[in-house]
């Protein structure tokens, strides 16, 4: 059976087979056979090369957090014609950017305003998680069009901080 | 003895002085934020008392609202454990006059440590080598850009108050000195509620190690040798070790002396730390006074076999010391891993949210010293710290394979955070010749996640992801929710075997 | 050093073990019955290997199948952990045939320790002094008759091959002797496969103090000091501390010596343990040889700073001692805790059954040593050792409120355990002033289970059980699936006092 | 509201009332108010006296486990005309007794057989768990009725091992 899956964000087309209770995964080129145990709905066993590793999997709505070997991954279902949001990401908007936070976090310094023409990488704002500061660059050359959010505010990964006009 | 003893703190660190009470029969009042009220402190204590909204400057940084939940607990005494009010001198001194005993040093003592700059004035007095910088905090761009220029760049913006890399900058250029100080302003204010920073010459490449120091109310002061804190990431300790690799025996009493000859001019009591930085030459200077239980104070417990938490109980109630300097000797060697809710993919950035699945690591020789439950949400509004992973082993090599192994078996799913990213640092050959400096991991880990062992993990984890969509023995996804017998309606799917490159994920 | 170690063992010394290989780089195999298929060593090892079903005869008996696996999975090395094979000649010797490594003593060596007739010959000999007794084992019921006359009773029935207290019974006069050997009989047999019993004299009230020994196979002995293992119920122990409250220096080193000397003589290598019984003037007997590695190995790892595994693969590997005599040093104090299937209320009958909910102890300075999981069911088949609650200290105090704390934290539901009982007991005054023999426990605790604590607990109980009902925000009822955050449904339903006896259940 | 449990086997009466958000507990003479957090399904904060205790339970099937400060309790609510199975207990059977294992394992030894008389607590047979043998004694003077059981044969504790007349 194929499935695609988004890692960390990226996309992967892989195969999994089931076939007479059995375990084939294939990715491109790479064939993998694998003895598999699942040892409760977090735990999974994976003997491979007389190898066994621990994988724990748990779900939170559609995304599912995967364990292997002391590295964490982000796997999710891709919904059609969509993908994970990504600091500057384009965003179906032609010539033009929607800002993110790569964070949650609260916004406690705009450095920019609308219609304020800005450089690649320049600093728009600044957002604070955890008592740490992060700035957040301009994507581009470009025109503040819009700004979504004012200082003080609380913002997710989601919501845009605000929109840049390319002009290059 | 004190009957109860109020926790100014959350986190894993208000856990470990309420067990440390609970062990010496004394009750503890917990006070906590609403952004906590469902924290594990909460629920670990004798009473709990809420104190304010979310925000730390509402609650945990709130001394009027701290202090009328001792008088309201009857709490003798409180314990402040690291950050927020630990190293307040105000604070301090406000207990001091309500007749609450602040456990930690005297205000006197935090008003001359507790200030970088008095402090280091103070050691000079004492003839006790610092690093050349600012005599004094200022506001004006222009003493900034003057003081810089005759220490010659790179200078470091420190906070006056500060600890724990907060507020600090590293600037190599002019153009980037006041948006640096600026910075570090707001970092300090929301860290300490002090935002007063100055400059120090930047030394490239040091190594990180304190000196522990325990000093009762009767004059006694004993040192409990070093910590190395080198590894470090935007000037935040993640890994600590002791003893340190790079200090043979006569170095060590050198510096342990001069440690406590450093407390002794301050005038300061109860538990307190010594910072130095050890340059290439093995020159060492006077860093700064921790005056608090430090983060990574475990590994002096497990070295030294005293218990640091109980010595600061016993010593702010008035107790006589019980150690004496030829009592204390290192045993083994004790390694301590910050797990914080943090993404080392993506530059530290913070990484709050649910745990939605928690596997503690344990057995012989290790320790987790946790704030954290399966199910919790991680506040965004405090320290990223979720806990500390500590082990001890008979030698240096052992612990680093002890923690190795402990890493990979701490599982925390939901959020980002540091433990698979110092599973790596404990296996580099650098780390593993003891050849650590401040700038290892910016060094040696510049971009990590990348690598035959990541792309295998990768590659396992979504073929774990597809079987699980297969297999999954109930429609309720895999929440942590059930439990180990649920298994059973997968039976053992045997195969062949994964192509030898999945070896790489095993290399220790 | 050896690539592969099959544990030819199960639950808390299997997992124990194969953390040590892990941590030395050494892969593992592990070997289960068709009981044992979701227990947690099975889990934790690189293999796992069926070796029959459940009774303990047809698989971790089985020393043909055990063998079998090693060869399969192409392990060097077998580690026998306790009980089972552990002490057993023969398998010892086929492993030797078989050219794999048997990790622990010599079959020669075990030959004489193992069986404890000739290990007595054999003490008598090298001068250590030892318990009168029948210099032979017997099937006669006339020899037994007439050894038990001539010892005069109180005597004690002893399995030739025993351990653990398996096959042990006191008889006190001619009528109970005969029903009491053939009960030693079947317990051997079941135990260890062998059904040879004798008579020894009865000592009363004993302190049971045993000596850990390290030999390795060029001829270095050491010894690791004492631990006391005099609490013990139907003569298995249940608590075991170290240093002794009954030795003084002098009579310590001279009791180390002894088991220097003991194993000596017995030509031993690997770990093993030399047990005395102390008499109420001070007097030591040699009691038994434990040719294996113990279940109480703990405290003295916490104690010694000595990893015993480590130590037992080194040895076993052909390394020569890393350990001088003068190197080894005693710090701070020790005490475990064995958590058993067993009901405290009913004479410590066995409880097996399914752990509905687990929450393990932890802490600084506290290790739990466990096999099992939440959600498994503990087999009928085996021992009823769950777990090993092991707590260092500073000193002796500090160790008991450590464990009263970590076990009130130990969290068993499902089936009884002896977890509530070892809590009384290090809260019992007369251990506290270490006043340990054992009879402490039939004197002690004759009835367990009652008095005003136990009343309010019950009473809290009950409402608890009640609340439960009326509050329990889902309708699937309070399995330990439901994560933490499910309980937000109930608010915080706030009220008066309960009565003042309420307390009684937090002395210490 | 009152509740009718079996506490470990014995049975007890209590009532507890929710009054406006509040718990009240009554057995009897004594009267009980605390303060009660749900911490999660499987742990319960109970203050009083300025005291908290953390209390932990979960249910398996009608059986509810219950730790309360380092000791275990296992409650149920009694079937109606019946209760737990007890050793030797009197099972509406006039004048003769159902002999019991007080715990799961495998019967080793019969020590009598059918018709024969027994004295009180003599033994009648052993059972063995974990490898500790378990002598099961005649609760009566009497005759051994009928033995439900044989060497080698597994038993719970609620499978009757024999049964035996009174003659007393």
């Amino acid at each position: 059976m194929d499935f695609e899956f988004l890692i960390d964000g990226s996309p992967r087309r892989i195969s999994l087979e089931n076939r007479d209770g059995a375990v084939y995964f294939r990715e491109g080129e790479v064939a993998v056979e694998a003895e598999v145990r699942r040892i409760s709905s977090a735990e999974l066993l994976f003997t491979f090369g007389g190898r066994t590793s621990r994988i724990h999997l748990a779900r939170d709505g559609e995304r599912a957090f995967v364990s292997v070997a002391g590295r964490e991954f982000v796997i999710t279902e891709p919904l059609p014609g969509t993908r994970g949001p990504l600091e500057g990401d384009e965003a179906g908007v032609q010539g033009s950017f929607l800002v993110k936070s790569p964070m949650p976090g609260r916004v406690i310094k705009l450095s920019v305003g609308e219609g304020q023409p800005v450089r690649k990488n320049q600093a728009l704002a600044i957002v604070e998680a955890m008592k740490m500061e992060n700035e957040i660059q301009s994507p581009a050359e470009g025109i503040v069009k819009k700004i979504h959010v004012s200082v003080g505010e609380f913002v997710d990964s989601e919501k845009p901080l605000m929109e840049i006009e390319s002009t290059k | 003895m004190f009957r109860k003893i109020l926790i100014a703190n959350r986190g894993e660190i208000a856990v470990r002085v309420i067990k440390a009470c609970r062990e010496m029969g004394i009750r503890t009042a917990a006070v906590y934020s609403e952004a906590d009220a469902r924290s594990l402190h909460v629920g670990l204590a004798d009473e709990a008392v809420l104190i304010g909204p979310a925000p730390a400057v509402d609650s945990y940084l709130s001394m009027g609202r701290i202090v009328e939940a001792a008088r309201r607990t009857g709490a003798e005494a409180i314990h402040p454990g690291y950050g927020f009010l630990a190293e307040n001198a105000d604070f301090a001194a406000l207990c001091e006059e309500e007749g609450i005993v602040f456990i930690g040093p005297s205000s006197a003592a935090l008003a001359i440590v507790g200030d970088k700059v008095r402090a280091r004035q103070t050691m000079e007095e004492a003839g006790i080598p610092t690093i050349p910088g600012m005599k004094s905090v200022s506001r004006s761009p222009e003493e900034f850009r003057a003081a810089a220029r005759s220490l010659g760049f790179p200078v470091m913006v420190k906070a006056s108050a500060g600890g724990g890399g907060k507020g600090m900058r590293i600037v190599r250029d002019d153009g980037g000195l006041v948006p640096a100080v600026e910075a570090g302003r707001r970092e300090a204010k929301s860290a300490f509620g002090d935002d007063s920073v100055y400059l120090e010459k930047y030394i490239e490449e040091p190594r990180h190690v304190e000196f522990q120091v325990l000093a009762d109310n009767h004059g006694a002061i004993v040192h409990l040798f070093e910590r190395e804190c080198s590894i470090q990431r935007r000037h935040q300790k993640i890994l600590e070790e002791t003893p340190s690799t790079a200090l043979e025996p006569g170095l060590r009493s050198k510096m342990g002396e001069t440690a406590v000859k450093a407390m002794r001019a301050a005038g300061y009591n109860n538990a307190g730390t010594v910072e130095f930085l050890l340059d290439r030459d093995r020159r060492f200077y006077f860093l700064e006074v921790n005056a608090r239980l430090q983060v990574e104070h475990p590994i002096t417990e497990l070295v030294t076999g005293v218990d640091l938490v109980r010595q600061q109980i016993q010593i702010a109630s008035g107790g006589k010391l019980s150690l004496n300097q030829g009592d204390i000797s290192q045993r083994g060697h004790a390694i301590e891993c910050r797990i914080y809710a943090e993404d080392p993919k993506a530059n530290f950035l913070p990484s709050p949210g649910r745990i939605v699945l928690l596997r503690e690591p344990k057995g012989p020789g290790v320790r987790f010293d946790s704030g954290v439950l399966e199910g919790w949400d991680v506040p965004v509004h405090y320290d990223p710290i979720l806990a500390k992973l500590i082990v001890w082993a008979e030698d240096r090599e052992a612990a680093c394979r002890r923690m190795s192994v402990a890493l990979d078996d701490c599982v925390i799913l939901g959020i980002h955070t540091t433990a698979g990213f110092l599973g790596d640092v404990v296996k580099h050959p650098e780390f593993r010749a003891g050849r650590t400096t401040t700038s290892f991991i910016p060094k040696q880990f510049s971009s990590w996640g990348t690598g035959a062992g990541e792309e295998d993990a990768r590659r396992m984890a979504l073929a774990a992801a597809a079987f699980d969509l297969l297999t999954r023995p109930t429609g309720r996804a895999g929440t942590p929710e059930t439990g180990p017998t649920k298994g059973t309606a997968t039976p053992w799917t045997t195969l062949g075997r994964w192509r030898a490159g999945g070896d790489d994920l095993y290399g220790l």
